[in-house]
């Protein structure tokens, strides 16, 4: 049976993309490395936006990215169900292209900010998160700049109300986010946006524990039930 | 207003008699003579601004050049050393096939005129330096030295210098793996901003900054350049200029991360396709310092066509353009089949590219502007002999009163108050309070890699995912120790480092050091030069680990008030398995504590 | 050739936690009498033609796509006279 | 009650790499013309008193200090009407 094969795109400044790759081959699936530039999907199971700085984020996170020519492909992909991770940079494109709703602004304390962080999983329905248990208390990296979540009253009611908020902050919120928001969801599950880093508690060789995997191990569980299903 | 005539070097030749500004540009009277000696004429104006630049105390270390020789002189026999000092930065074999190279860097003054720009171009520098070897940039360091905590110009200084390291180091993809933050009065007006890289690469993709084989391609690529950092240069336009163009000459750089981000991905594919001959960053002194280096050590010759330098204003004269620091620039030689591939792979990553030369084998770098020769030089004259100075050192003359006022003379605590009261003192003082509010604002964790980060002593990173190998880090000085003696506090600063490369569980390999002093004309900061160098030197020989590379900053001083003498060394060890590294912890209860050495 | 600006600021009920620490600051610094502060963007744009409705449409597009996030701030755009 | 903006601008001899990310987008997203962009910021300020010239006096002075780093950006205040 073929391993599922997950997309990581780069964007001219992405910074973890090699760092994603890498969590998707501990979890047992086929990193693809994906390029802003073209119009190919390369036929992937599912889609990775890494953390970074795309374009500096000079004017806004993830403005720019947004407008990549691979975007103009992902968009209508995500919306007809593909399984699409945006981290730190990544969520920041996917609320700009309207795949999420809300927006992320620059941190309230007003500096970078890299602590390791306490998380509680609130959705673990989404094919991001299926690993994980509802409720769960996680330790995953943060760092961003650019990391406090709003969006207006309705939206957030919406999101609380559908379930949508996927994690929390624990203890301490690092930047600001409204309702402690670390990570949301769309309607359908499928397109997660997420400020932590997973991506760096894979290995307790590297990270502060392995508890960010099941973000990756989740996608292969899904992945391979489908095919079970086909 | 037509443009300025050309001071050609025909002009040059036909003018014997033009007073030129050399002592503006910081040269004295002697090496202008030189020059002219060098020449058989006076120089054109863009052949001073070179001579002026690559002959500066920062370019060609003529003040401390007698006193590093030792490092070399005095370097322990190791296998490990693929590349020596000389180079951009020192290239340590760790095993594998795998090579490292690491390097520190001031960029002290720039950082108290504009605390983020200076700093965040202090990192981007170093980085470019380690890409220029050849390497991947994996992981940056910073060793910090501010005022006294509570004074205004230290709370305009500090908050700007820890963003600046950490937005230009976050926004390029390294992690932040250790440093210092170090208060001290004698920094108030003189900050220190020390920025340490260490790249890893195969051993046969060490790069040298070399432009061999005639009819090879010189390339410019990355940034366009501006008027940056060239208040020197507009003494030499002055000529030609008017008084308000000059006054817009800033000295300030600003650093454009996002742009050094794209050149280290699209120098990582120049390299993997073998595109490049030889290559070179443009740091201080910008086309001067490339041209004159990278010809001086090919085949001696080559041709600019400087028109081609694409700028980011047009109204740069060929002096400015020569000396313009403008950040994020590489030059890299490329023969004449693999140009278009290498202009392909710069589009790729949106990098701007231009052919603005040819290596040549006539043993001179020359110089068009407007179809008009303006440089005609051998290059070696400008990079390599550069002039050399015997300051005169003498220890201070207050060494003998501050060596007796010794610890012995404080007040002990005389009851349980006083004590007390001590503790707190040294728990609140900023130099022993957690550092945790510089730390959390850089990324320790992108790559994937670190293994040890704050707060341990030493970082620790994995190179190989498969084996283990690894390397560990650590950047101390002790500017109050090396103030009471040099010698000695040059190497205890160098063993504190290796201590923490050691305690985590590696093998102490190599040195870099940035050796910052006050002003070397003061024959006490010049003594105190003298004997710190010697002191590492002989530490380094003792420890069997050689110093490959580093950097000297002097006239780090306040009017007559040089810092603190402040040698910051850089140790580097080997793991042969992260897997086995040690860190701080008591892993669990019941071990046992045990005190090793005296 | 024409100089164009767009203003763009946040709404006015997404939190500005810049404006509110230099408003926070002034009065420390010696300077009463600021209630509020709020700190937004200003973008200079050069136009290669003449900045005529069809030109400051193009900008107005450009502005609302790129320069602001309309989800959370508002923009204005205007002809720099010189 | 008056309210007063500073633009504040990197002069401009300084590099703007935020402006020239944004200018090098606009044409492969379908925006010629521009031939120049630059990225600055917008101060608004609420004043408890009116914007008499010993007010406008004091905002140029936290201009100069607070809201614009002298060393490579200039200001310009300007009184907003309502
Ligand atoms: N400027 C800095 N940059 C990066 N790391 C720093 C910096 N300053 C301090 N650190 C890190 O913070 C931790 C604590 O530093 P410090 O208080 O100096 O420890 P110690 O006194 O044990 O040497 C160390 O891991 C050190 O590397």
């Amino acid at each position: 049976m073929n391993a599922a094969r997950v997309g990581v795109i780069t964007f001219p400044g992405s910074l973890d993309d090699r760092d994603a790759a890498r969590a998707v081959r501990l979890a047992g699936a086929e990193a693809v490395s994906l390029w802003h530039a073209d119009h190919d999907l390369r036929g992937v199971d599912a889609v990775i936006l890494p953390g970074g700085f795309s374009y500096g984020d000079y004017l806004r996170a993830g403005a720019i990215s947004r407008f990549a020519p691979l975007m103009e492909e992902l968009v209508p992909a995500a919306r007809a169900g593909l399984p699409v991770l945006g981290i730190c940079n990544g969520f920041q494109v996917l609320c700009e292209s309207h795949l999420l709703p809300g927006a992320l602004l620059p941190n309230a304390g007003l500096h970078f900010v890299c602590r390791d962080q306490r998380l509680r999983i609130d959705n673990a329905d989404t094919a991001w998160t299926a690993e994980y248990t509802e409720g769960q208390e996680v330790v995953i990296p943060v760092k961003n700049r650019d990391g406090r979540y709003v969006a207006d009253e309705r939206t957030l009611a919406e999101l609380e109300d559908e379930g949508r908020v996927v994690a929390r902050y624990l203890d301490l919120n690092p930047n600001g986010s409204l309702n402690d928001i670390a990570g949301i969801c769309n309607e359908a599950g499928n397109v997660v946006g997420l400020m932590p880093h997973p991506e760096h508690a894979v290995e307790s060789l590297t990270g502060p524990s392995t508890d960010g995997l099941g973000f990756f191990t989740s996608l292969v569980k899904a992945g391979l039930s489908r095919a079970g299903v086909r | 207003v037509g443009e300025p005539p050309v001071d050609s070097v025909a002009v040059a030749e036909r003018t014997p008699e033009q007073r030129q500004p050399y002592v503006e540009l910081g040269m004295n009277e002697g090496e202008y003579r030189r020059v002219r000696d060098i020449l058989g004429r006076r120089p054109t104006a863009a052949e001073l601004a070179i001579y002026s630049v690559m002959w500066s105390e920062h370019c060609s270390y003529k003040s401390s050049k007698v006193h590093l020789r030792q490092f070399a002189d005095k370097a322990p026999q190791n296998d490990a050393l693929l590349v020596g000092m000389g180079e951009n930065a020192g290239v340590v074999d760790v095993g594998r096939g795998l090579a490292v190279t690491f390097k520190v860097e001031s960029h002290n003054h720039p950082s108290y005129v504009e605390p983020y720009q200076g700093a965040a171009t202090g990192v981007g520098g170093i980085v470019r330096d380690i890409l220029s070897m050849g390497a991947r940039p994996v992981a940056v360091m910073d060793s910090l030295r501010f005022g006294p905590a509570d004074a205004p110009d230290t709370q305009r200084v500090l908050p700007g210098v820890v963003a600046g390291v950490g937005g230009y180091g976050n926004s390029l993809g390294l992690p932040n793996i250790g440093g210092e933050t170090v208060f001290d009065a004698c920094y108030l007006q003189n900050p220190l901003v020390n920025a340490l890289c260490i790249g890893v690469m195969r051993h046969d993709d060490i790069k040298r900054a070399i432009a061999p084989g005639p009819g090879n391609q010189v390339i410019l690529f990355g940034a366009t350049t501006g008027p940056d950092g060239i208040g020197g240069a507009s003494v030499l336009a002055s000529a030609t200029f008017d008084e308000e163009s000059q006054a817009k000459r800033p000295s300030v750089q600003v650093g454009d991360p996002f742009m050094e981000k794209l050149l280290i991905e699209c120098c990582m594919e120049l390299y993997r396709e073998d595109l490049v001959v030889g290559i070179q960053d443009l740091g201080a002194a910008g086309v001067s310092c490339a041209t004159t280096e990278l010809a001086a050590a090919g085949t001696g010759g080559m041709h600019v066509v400087l028109d081609r330098v694409p700028l980011r204003d047009p109204t740069l004269r060929p002096e400015e353009i020569l000396m313009s620091e403008s950040q994020e620039r590489m030059m890299a030689v490329v023969e004449p089949a693999k140009v278009e591939r290498f202009l392909e792979i710069c589009a790729r990553w949106e990098i701007p590219a231009t052919v603005i030369g040819e290596v040549t084998d006539t043993g001179r770098l020359v110089m068009t502007w407007r179809d008009e020769v303006i440089v005609d030089i051998p290059p070696g004259t400008a990079a390599d002999e550069g002039p050399v100075y015997e300051r005169p050192y003498a220890p201070p003359a207050d060494l003998a009163a501050l060596q007796a006022d010794t610890p012995g003379r404080l007040a002990r605590p005389a009851n349980a108050d006083d004590l007390r009261n001590t503790v707190l003192w040294l728990a609140g003082s900023p130099n022993l309070s957690a550092k945790t509010w510089v730390t959390s604002q850089y990324d320790r964790y992108v790559l994937g890699n670190t293994v040890l980060a704050m707060p341990e002593d030493a970082g620790v990173l994995r190179l190989d995912d498969e084996s283990g190998l690894g390397v560990a880090l650590s950047l101390d000085g002790n500017g109050r120790y090396a103030r009471l003696d040099p010698y000695a506090g040059a190497q205890l600063a160098l063993s504190e480092a290796y201590r923490n490369v050691a305690a985590t569980g590696a093998r102490p390999l190599a040195v870099t050091n940035c050796l910052n002093f006050g002003s070397p004309e003061d024959p006490g900061v010049m003594w105190q030069f003298a004997r710190a160098t010697e002191g590492l030197a002989d530490a380094c020989q003792a420890l069997g680990v050689p110093v490959t590379g580093g950097n000297v900053s002097f006239y780090n001083q306040t009017e007559t008030q040089p810092i603190n003498p402040t040698p910051v060394i850089g140790v580097l060890g080997v793991h042969d398995d992260v897997r086995r590294r040690v860190n701080m912890a008591f892993p669990a209860e019941g071990h046992m504590l045990v005190l090793l050495g005296q | 050739m024409a100089r164009v600006v767009v203003d763009v600021m946040l709404k006015p009920e997404i939190l500005d936690p810049q404006g509110q620490a230099i408003a926070r600051k002034l009065p420390q610094m010696g300077f009463e009498g600021v209630t509020e502060v709020r700190q937004g963007k200003r973008f200079e744009l050069e136009l290669a033609g003449p900045a005529d409705e069809a030109a400051l449409e193009r900008v107005r597009q450009i502005a609302g796509t790129l320069l602001a996030n309309p989800v959370i701030e508002t923009f204005e755009v205007r002809v720099l006279d010189e």
